[in-house]
């Protein structure tokens, strides 16, 4: 088990390093020119050049990648003379559009992405296995045929369209809810949960939508299995069969697609984010797209990057702990 | 045909599946059992319709006498919204006109299925393709080709897919318009198709890989293989036929996804490029106008919601006919 | 001056007032009776993720230095805090005059005036603001801005002060030289109106220990009633009352409310809503522009009638030619005739949109504007006359078929890519084809669209184009627009056989001190732009504005088009 | 025949039929029988015939949704398809207990093989300590046979061999010391070797605890060392009922003639290779009017004949105790029964 969890690790930080590669690169070949983009409308040939040497992109990509790599260890410094200033370990670069280091911008907007993700991610967890164990147990009825066109619509309907949808009803038209404006949940509680509700519901009903077609699946597929017969066959409750045997089963695949979900998530839920106004890592990453601000891009794809990775070695170490015998064979 | 006692399998609940209906192919039992599903039929028929109508758009709109550019300033009032309640809903436009320029709402519906349908079908016909090709090719050779097939599906979901895809529209627009795809849209749309490509194939090889990994030990496969049979022939006669329940499952919850990230690229300013039509490009517009004109809110979203639950249904009813076993258990 | 954001509704009705909103149709509003009151919070919704440059020197937008003038950005002179005319005189700030002209316009005096400071507590000296004017040269990091320090300061070759050498610098010094409290600029050629260039935000002062160069943007160092709590792009600027600033220093500000909070990143629609609710915080909120489609729910009813404005703005919107791929009249004359203003101004919202431009300098100017001369055959009524139109294109193929049939082939048009053009530009095609003219739309992303149209190497023929004057005197719009040295020239037309005539008349008119005379002359460049068609006159702009129902002061700002943003305040 | 006359099941008019998405399948139509304390009787047939269902009918196991169950099942005086499903819970695992034909699927895997045999003990043993549970375990693992079972009580079922976990899944249905045994063809899954020795502990167990096992099982060798009686079932229907010897010696049923002759073993006839029944089993759904098997019966008589209009109920035929459902008992019986096979 351990041998298993360093050699995961060590997997990790090598694919880690490849999604580095391909990212600088990709962005690098873009015939996007950044210093282009830092010199303003009024935009001479000299002033491209003096920009280019100023932020490092007139050396080749190579060394502009390893100088990326070096900043996340030991910092960066920009500029010269009285108009220098530097970027402090870990660096993913300085953003001349928004005039910070990339690393304290995500740090600024990765609490709001968080608190969204994590609040999603469990109204999503309780509807979609709510659902989809309702749909599960009344396989063919009414239930069932209203959960499942849930998950179809869920699963393909755009979320700005539902999102926009949901804000203009629940706000406009039935007036449930004020606005929501994003406040820090330690400054306002009370304004943090009125402002995150709706982009909450509107993520865990689309995202629910998989995992209610997931568990029922799951569960019809374990409803199936030998040793849930045997199980009432024993005379065990019901409640206890459904949860021992069916849900445990069922919930492997579950946990397997929710620990990349939520990875996903953490990188930026930018269409929700974007409409619902919360300045989380996903709106600035859009707004880095539309800036070419290529810093900020590479940085939040790289913390983007980390999650999903990170996320896939505790699946595949949680899994070794749901599945004993995926545990004991490795 | 004759039958030893235990000829055939039982499967643990005693239905008798195969002993009701004998003689026939497994395809020709899927077949029957989808035919009595009439909620899927419906679906089918509705899928046709989307079909049709898109292809026939240009048709369809000229006998209606309508088209998806001419302005129609009559039809709106001095402020530039539809002159009449319902998005002026008419008997010269249908579904109504489109606030700002009086274009035909149903006209750019039926060019904009074409748009929409089409990166739907293209891209999950390649994503599909891909995954399909290397799914079996990883789970059937397994060894060395298998990882480097598992290390190209980690690295591909280890990028947050949908920040790339915006991130890239333009500039690979633009490369793709330099390597001589024509200009504008032919471009923007090859660009979706190739990228939801790139990033779809590791959904669909991976359930492939798993299902072939299964097949490979079963027996009809070790009995080709012990007859001599070549790798080809395992991989397109005895696994490829085998592999195609899940496949259209896949397809099924695939196609309408691909139709809806169309959409929200359009509402980024990233799909087609105007005056073209597509379903986004409406559904983008439309969301401005809940107060001024519901009306054009909601058209093309229920269209999409159509198709979306024609395909979902579709797809259930496939798998549920291939895979009897839906139907037998349960004791809960 | 630029429009604000082109991310909305660019061009087609968008921010901003009038120079002077002489023309009626609408009463604009200040408040409710009465003083104003201090205390409160103002909250401006905005759709922004950002304000463009909050560094004085780079600071160029309407909007943002209305805000930014009011609120932080003492100048040596400044528009009067006033609306409808009175806005637009020009007025002392953080000099004790509007300035001291001599050398027949060449050089010009200030004297700084008494208890200015920093937010940090520090006075505000001479050797600030000529460290401040001397950031426009570092055009390197300091982009964006205005550069009129550039243009008309007598100094050259100066690199700007991070990269000056100590010769360098004593050239700068002495071309902006401080005695005691007196600030004298010398000028290269005359201007007869630079205390109107000072009322720019890049004659602002900024404290050389504090200043940060590129970071500047993000926190400038307040020299007026409020400064910077907290800027989070994408997210707010909160605005706090400066405790080091002394209102009797400041012969100009009041500074009513307590704070101000700017909203980032709100979906237009969103705004919209928020304002018609008028809910909560939103009682206390002013939103810069309204969506064509919402127009009509706010201005039919009487509900709004107090907290809504339509007025005319300072901006003209109009369409560069590339005058050196159409290098025919003809041609431009039958893309004129043919093009549907009609469905684009109801695109836009009709009568909100403004009224049928003839030309490019806006009635508001009066000493500037004459009603233009339009085309022979333009339908007042902003249709189409595609008979005319197909003449001017049927002369165009025999007298210049070569272009003619380059206009048959696909004319490229580049628009910003919003909902707003898409639709525009489904009008221009449609309107266009009619006569046999392609229009090949080539969408921009928005924030990129005037880098990429300003780049020489990008080969357009049409790109769109919204101008106001940076202050009233149609010299800020005739050569900027159609001089070669014009900071805005879009229309690439050097090479017009008419253009050194032009040159030449647009020379003697800025070198014109006499304003009766130079308006004669601006207008008679006017007619004649409009009758060469370098550009297609659009439209007159008008802008709505809504605020919430406890916001007072109200009032729009004449020459930033733009509420002005420090001074109001909350009735309870 | 044996000490007690009142039998511990007794099934009576059994039906089962599901709905199916091609129609209804009349699994099990109108079966009855009794069982009495101690004996076995093993129930054959081929695939479909409705043995399995049955048998998960005794313990209720059937989906309810979509199995339609008629007719009484008693068990402890307590009609099974009636009571409660409290009632049910009640029975199940402490008065009637299952073993199924696959070990391999049949254990939890996500749980140790002790903690899902004490699982069968504590809910029928509520206040039991832990102390008590493990000890029974413990000692239910020794008598099934487990060896070094202290280690091996924490580990998982994928850690065991087929045989293992086969006797894991016998402790399991013993651990409450049941009165009957269903056994759905336990040893099909397991090596021939393994099969020997489960079927021995079973039967060994069987003496030890006194119960009464229902055996369902399609080998016929099996059947003939461990029946006393068998139920021959043929679509839905019970087509024999005699004692093992009287099956194997005077099969009364044209089927089951047919049913020795397709074993090896019991082969006989001239060509020296295997019987076969002709035809396929017919479909549950719409069965052949008349005798359902009439189609693949070589004595069944021509149109017209009785065969082909009435279904034969199940009746006495014989000296020996032995049912059979065919118009033509008594002719097979002295045509074909009685000729061909001597075990």
């Amino acid at each position: 088990m351990f041998l298993f969890v360093v050699r995961r690790l060590f997997f990790a930080v090598v694919l880690l390093l490849a999604v580095s590669v391909f990212t600088y690169l990709l962005f690098a070949l873009l015939p996007t020119d950044p210093a282009a983009l830092t010199c303003g409308i009024h935009c001479k040939p000299e002033t491209v050049l003096a920009n280019r040497i100023r932020l490092g992109y007139d050396k080749p990509v190579l060394e502009q990648y390893w100088q990326f790599l070096r900043g996340i260890f030991v910092g960066r410094d920009y500029g010269l003379g009285q108009t220098a200033f530097s970027c402090p370990a870990p660096s993913l670069g300085y953003s001349f559009n928004q005039h910070a280091c990339v690393t304290s911008l995500i740090g600024e907007t990765f609490p709001v992405t968080a608190f969204l993700a994590i609040g999603a991610f469990i109204l999503w967890m309780i509807i979609g296995i709510g659902v989809g164990a309702i749909a599960a147990l009344n396989k063919g009825k009414w239930q069932d045929r209203f959960a499942t066109g849930f998950a179809a619509v869920g699963v393909s309907l755009p979320t700005f369209y539902i999102g926009l949808l949901v804000l203009f009803s629940v706000v406009i038209w039935f007036q449930i809810l004020p606005f929501p404006s994003y406040e820090s949940p330690l400054d306002n509680f009370s304004a943090f949960i009125t402002a995150m509700i709706l982009p909450w519901l509107v993520l865990a009903v689309l995202s629910a939508a998989s995992y209610t077609r997931l568990t029922r699946n799951g569960m019809l597929e374990a409803m199936n299995e030998d040793f849930v017969r045997l199980g009432v066959a024993k005379g065990l409750r019901l409640r206890v069969i459904l949860l021992r045997y069916v849900m445990r089963q069922a919930l492997i695949p579950i946990v397997t697609i929710a620990g990349l979900d939520f990875a996903g998530l953490l990188g930026g839920a930018i269409i929700t984010e974007s409409v619902f106004s919360l300045p989380g890592m996903g709106r600035m990453s859009i707004r880095a797209v539309v800036d070419s601000d290529l810093p900020v891009l590479v940085g939040t794809t790289m913390v983007a990057a980390v999650f999903i990775v990170a996320a896939n070695v505790i699946v595949d170490i949680a899994y070794g702990f749901l599945d004993p015998r995926v545990r004991v064979s490795s | 045909m004759t039958s030893t006692i235990d000829s055939v399998r039982d499967d643990g609940t005693g239905v008798p599946v195969t002993a009701s209906i004998v003689g026939k192919s497994p395809r020709e039992l899927a077949w029957n059992r989808f035919r009595k599903d009439k909620f899927a039929l419906f679906a089918v028929g509705v899928i046709a319709f989307y079909i049709f109508v898109a292809l026939f758009a240009p048709i369809i709109c000229s006998a209606l006498g309508i088209s998806p550019t001419r302005l129609d300033g009559q039809a709106l009032n001095d402020y530039g919204l539809p002159d009449g309640p319902f998005g002026n809903i008419s008997t010269s436009h249908l579904l109504g006109v489109e606030p700002g320029t009086g274009r035909d709402i149903l006209a750019r519906l039926l060019y904009g299925a074409r748009v929409s349908l089409m990166v739907g079908f293209i891209a999950t016909f390649l994503t599909t393709t891909i995954g399909v090709v290397l799914g079996v090719v990883a789970g059937y050779k397994r060894g060395k080709i298998d990882a480097v097939i598992g290390r190209m599906t980690d690295l591909t979901l280890a990028f947050p897919s949908f920040l790339l895809i915006i991130a890239l529209t333009r500039p690979f627009t633009q490369r793709l318009e330099s390597i001589g795809v024509p200009e504008g849209n032919p471009a923007r749309l090859t660009y979706i198709v190739l990228v939801l490509s790139l990033f779809g194939w590791v959904y669909v090889a991976r359930v492939v890989r798993g299902q072939t990994l299964s097949l490979r030990e079963r027996e009809f496969v070790e009995a080709a293989r012990s007859c001599g049979a070549g790798n080809s022939h395992i991989i397109f006669k005895e696994l490829l036929p085998n592999l195609w329940a899940p496949v259209i499952v896949i397809v099924s919850l695939s196609l309408p996804g691909y139709v809806s990230t169309e959409a929200t690229l359009s509402f980024l300013g990233l799909g087609m490029i105007a005056p073209a039509a597509s379903w986004g490009v409406m559904l983008g517009d439309s969301v401005k106008y809940y107060r001024a004109d519901p009306t054009y809110l909601f058209i093309p979203g229920i269209a999409l919601i159509v198709l979306v639950l024609a395909f979902n249904i579709v797809g259930d009813a496939v798998r549920d006919a291939l895979d009897p076993k839906g139907d037998r258990q349960n004791l809960l | 001056m630029k429009k604000k954001s082109i991310f909305g509704a660019i061009g087609l009705g968008l921010v901003a007032s009038v120079i002077a909103a002489s023309c009626g149709g609408s009463s604009s509003s200040s408040s409710s009776g009465g003083a104003p009151k201090k205390g409160g919070t103002v909250h401006i919704l905005s759709m922004g993720e950002q304000i463009a440059h909050l560094d004085p020197q780079r600071n160029y937008t309407g909007t943002d230095l209305a805000f930014a003038a009011s609120t932080m950005q003492r100048t040596l002179t400044s528009y009067k805090y006033a609306e409808g005319d009175a806005g637009s005189e020009v007025t002392a700030d953080l000099a004790t005059d509007t300035g001291t002209v001599s050398n027949e316009g060449k050089t010009w005096a200030f004297t700084l005036g008494d208890g200015g400071t920093f937010e940090d507590g520090s006075a505000i000296t001479c050797a600030d603001v000529a460290y401040g004017v001397s950031r426009t040269f570092a055009t390197d990091i300091i982009t964006d801005g205005p550069t009129y320090a550039i243009s008309y300061l007598d100094v050259a070759d100066y690199p700007g002060p991070y990269k000056a050498t100590a010769d360098q610098q004593a050239a700068f010094d002495k071309a902006v030289n401080c005695v005691d409290k007196t600030i004298t600029f010398n000028l290269k050629v005359p201007v007869a109106d630079f205390n109107y260039t000072t009322t720019l935000t890049s004659f602002s002062p900024v404290p050389k220990a504090l200043d940060t160069g590129e970071k500047y943007d993000m926190k400038p160092v307040s020299s007026g009633p409020y400064k910077i709590e907290s800027y989070e792009i994408g997210k707010s600027l909160v605005l706090v009352r400066n405790d080091k600033w002394d209102q009797a220093s400041d012969p100009i500000r009041h500074a009513y409310a307590d704070s101000i909070v700017y909203e980032f990143g709100l979906d237009p629609s969103v705004i919209d809503e928020r304002m018609i609710k008028d809910a909560g915080d939103d009682q206390f909120a002013v939103s810069e522009s309204i969506q064509p489609e919402n127009l009509p729910t706010i201005f039919d009813d009487e509900a709004f009638k107090s907290r809504r404005v339509d007025y005319y703005d300072p901006f003209v919107s109009y369409t560069n030619l590339s005058v050196k791929n159409l290098s025919c009249l003809d041609v431009r004359k039958a893309l004129y005739l043919a093009l549907d203003r009609d469905a684009l101004r109801k695109a836009g919202g009709g009568p909100y949109t403004g009224d049928y431009a003839d030309g490019f300098i806006k009635p508001a100017l009066a000493l500037d504007y004459a009603k233009s001369k339009m085309l022979d055959g333009l339908n007042s009524d902003g249709t189409a006359n595609v008979e005319a139109a197909q003449a001017a294109m049927d002369a165009a193929k025999a007298s210049c078929p070569d272009v003619a049939k380059h206009a048959a082939d696909g004319l490229v048009y580049y628009y910003p890519d919003t909902p707003v053009w898409a639709k525009a530009i489904a009008i221009w095609i449609e309107s266009e084809a009619k006569v046999g003219i392609t229009i090949k739309g080539s969408p921009v992303e928005a924030s990129k669209y005037w880098p990429t149209v300003m780049n020489p190497d990008t080969n357009y023929d049409i790109v769109r184009g919204g101008w106001a004057p940076d202050w009233a005197n149609a010299s800020t719009v005739i050569p900027e627009l159609f001089a070669t040295s014009g900071g805005f020239n879009l229309t690439r037309n050097a090479d017009d056989p008419d253009y050194a005539a032009f040159d030449a008349a647009v020379t003697a008119a800025k070198a014109d001190l006499d304003r009766a005379s130079q308006g004669k002359k601006w207008q008679a460049l006017n007619q004649y732009v409009v009758d060469r068609l370098w550009a297609l006159p659009g439209t007159f702009l008008k802008s709505q504005s809504i605020w919430g129902s406890k916001v007072g002061n109200t009032y729009q700002w004449g020459p930033y088009g733009s509420f002005n943003f420090g001074e109001l305040s909350i009735n309870s | 025949m044996t000490e007690n006359s009142v039998p511990v099941l007794s099934v009576q008019n059994l039906r089962v039929s599901f709905d199916t998405q091609d129609g209804t399948v009349h699994a099990v139509d109108g079966v009855s029988f009794d069982a009495y304390a101690g004996e076995t009787i093993c129930i054959v047939g081929e695939s479909g015939s409705g043995k399995s269902v049955m048998a998960s009918s005794i313990m209720r196991l059937n989906n309810s949704s979509t199995a339609t169950t008629e007719g009484r099942i008693l068990v402890k005086g307590l009609d099974v398809l009636s009571a409660s499903e409290e009632e049910v819970r009640g029975i199940r695992g402490s008065e009637v207990a299952m073993i199924f034909q696959d070990p391999m699927s049949a254990l939890n895997p996500y749980f140790t093989v002790g903690k899902q045999i004490a699982e069968a003990y504590v809910v029928h043993h509520p206040g039991a300590s832990k102390h008590e549970i493990h000890d029974v375990v413990l000692a239910m693992m020794i008598k099934v046979g487990i060896p070094s079972p202290e280690k091996r009580i924490d580990e998982y079922p994928h850690q065991f061999s087929g045989g293992m976990r086969q006797r894991i899944v016998i402790a399991i249905a013993l651990i409450n010391n049941p009165k009957i045994l269903i056994a759905d063809e336990p040893t099909t899954a397991l090596d021939v070797t393994v099969q020997a020795q489960i079927l021995d502990l079973m039967m060994s167990l069987q003496k030890e605890f006194g119960m009464t096992i229902i055996l369902i099982t399609h080998d016929l060798g099996v059947v003939a060392e461990v029946a006393q009686d068998v139920i021959v079932m043929y679509a839905g229907h019970i087509v024999e009922q005699s004692h093992v010897d009287a099956l194997f010696h005077a099969p009364t049923h044209p089927y089951s003639w047919g049913l020795l002759g397709s074993v090896a073993s019991y082969g006989d006839n001239k060509r020296g290779g295997l019987l076969t029944i002709s035809g396929s089993p017919p479909s549950l759904i719409s069965l052949p009017v008349g005798c359902s098997f009439h189609p693949r019966c070589a004595h069944s008589k021509g149109e017209g004949s009785v065969c082909m209009t009435d279904s034969p109920s199940l009746r006495s035929v014989g000296s020996d105790g032995s049912r059979s459902a065919c118009h033509l008992a008594d002719d097979v019986l002295v045509s074909v029964g009685r000729r061909g096979f001597r075990s």
